[in-house]
């Protein structure tokens, strides 16, 4: 299955966006972003806490819906999906 | 118009084009790029959600300030100091509704809109924190509850 | 610019000339010729007077939200549904003093400025109460103890 | 002397405006508006009371200063006034 993960603001600029992806069958949200975001260190900490959970600040959503950290890794990614990971928002 | 896009817009035709008959006032909030020492402001935002959070906001204000017209319009890319970032345009029948729901529009896109700015400077460039990203729990306890899968 | 006159204003004009350096959101506000079953509306100033009085106020409003810049532009004369009657533009670093400053200045001028308002329908005319109007001496008390001679 | 008197709006309609008047020495600012009013009945209803003071809500200005109703009878018209005459405003 192919998804597609974007990345904004500082962790864009750490890890790229719009990546596709082909996650083995079973893979979930946190275990998708975890391993594209081990491509660099400086990346991974950016979002990543020492005990691999999403920093308490970070947003994830998929397809469009804010998927609460606690839930990321009960969520499995299916074909087609756009996982979104991002800061808190600046806009206005 | 509820838009995201990197062309300015002319205020003085969202005006005329925010006026319905029972409009007794037009209230417009014009966000623009501050001079604190930066040279220019670069702009991003995950396009389709920020539209769809701003058509939402836009709808709730709407209903609850009885606003006649809105328009939202945020630019993204490059901007230098003095232009326009975000621009607001509310009718309602009557002021009160129109300062209440223009200020809601502004604050509730602070809180909940995927954008972010960038302020470029000489010696490179500083992520803006936004007003409510400081991990305190608010943002995540109502975006949370508003676009979870279980609503 | 604070000016009393019988022509519209570039709102857009306005706004551009408001911004400073330093300017981090606009706020206008548009009073407008609403739609109650009139057919025109005629508006009478005491000019001097109100040029004065607005005046005042925009000093106020610039000292106590620390506006940039502010312009008051009241239209006189025959006005139809739709047409801009009043115009307040003001310019602050941060949009808290933005809303507060121009939210001020429409309260005041609502309360202190000469200038009034006859709705024109069909079967002649009515002149506008104002809102401060009643008599309730709260008019009386503020524009007396501000411009009285004993001042 | 001369003075000017200048009422506005329903006043206005009631009794025109911008009205040059050579009142006699002493004359004071009740006085004056009292013996121009008095052209029009209805005018003069309009402004004041069945006692001959100034109603509530009518604003009295003298060179663009807000006199108080109580002053009007000692305030003595010099050279040059300009008196205004008005009901509440409804600016804005």
């Amino acid at each position: 299955m192919t998804v597609k993960v974007r990345f904004f603001a500082r962790f864009r600029e750490l890890l790229g966006t719009d990546i596709p992806a082909e996650p083995e069958e079973g893979a979930t949200l946190l275990s998708l972003v975890r391993d594209l975001a081990r491509k660099r260190k400086e990346g991974y900490d950016a979002i990543f806490d020492e005990h691999g959970n999403f920093h308490e600040f970070v947003i994830v959503m998929r397809n469009g819906k804010r998927v609460e950290h606690g839930d990321a890794a009960a969520v499995r990614i299916t074909d087609g999906d756009e996982i979104a990971v991002f800061p808190p928002v600046a806009g206005g | 118009m509820i838009r995201i896009q990197t062309n300015d817009v002319d205020i003085g035709a969202l005006i005329a084009a925010a006026k319905e008959p029972g409009t007794g006032a037009v209230v417009v909030f014009d966000g623009v790029v501050r001079d604190d020492g930066i040279t220019e402001m670069e702009l991003e935002a995950y396009a389709d959600v920020a539209v769809a959070e701003m058509e939402k906001i836009a709808q709730e204000a709407a209903s609850q300030f009885r606003l006649q017209h809105v328009d939202i319009v945020h630019r993204i890319g490059r901007l230098r100091v003095g232009e326009n970032i975000l621009i607001i345009v509310v009718s309602a029948g009557h002021r009160p509704e129109a300062y209440a729901g223009s200020r809601y529009i502004i604050e509730e896109i602070k809180k909940s809109v995927p954008i972010w700015k960038k302020e470029l400077t000489k010696d490179g460039g500083r992520w803006v924190v936004g007003e409510h990203g400081h991990g305190t729990g608010t943002l995540t306890g109502r975006a949370g509850s508003r676009t979870s899968p279980e609503k």
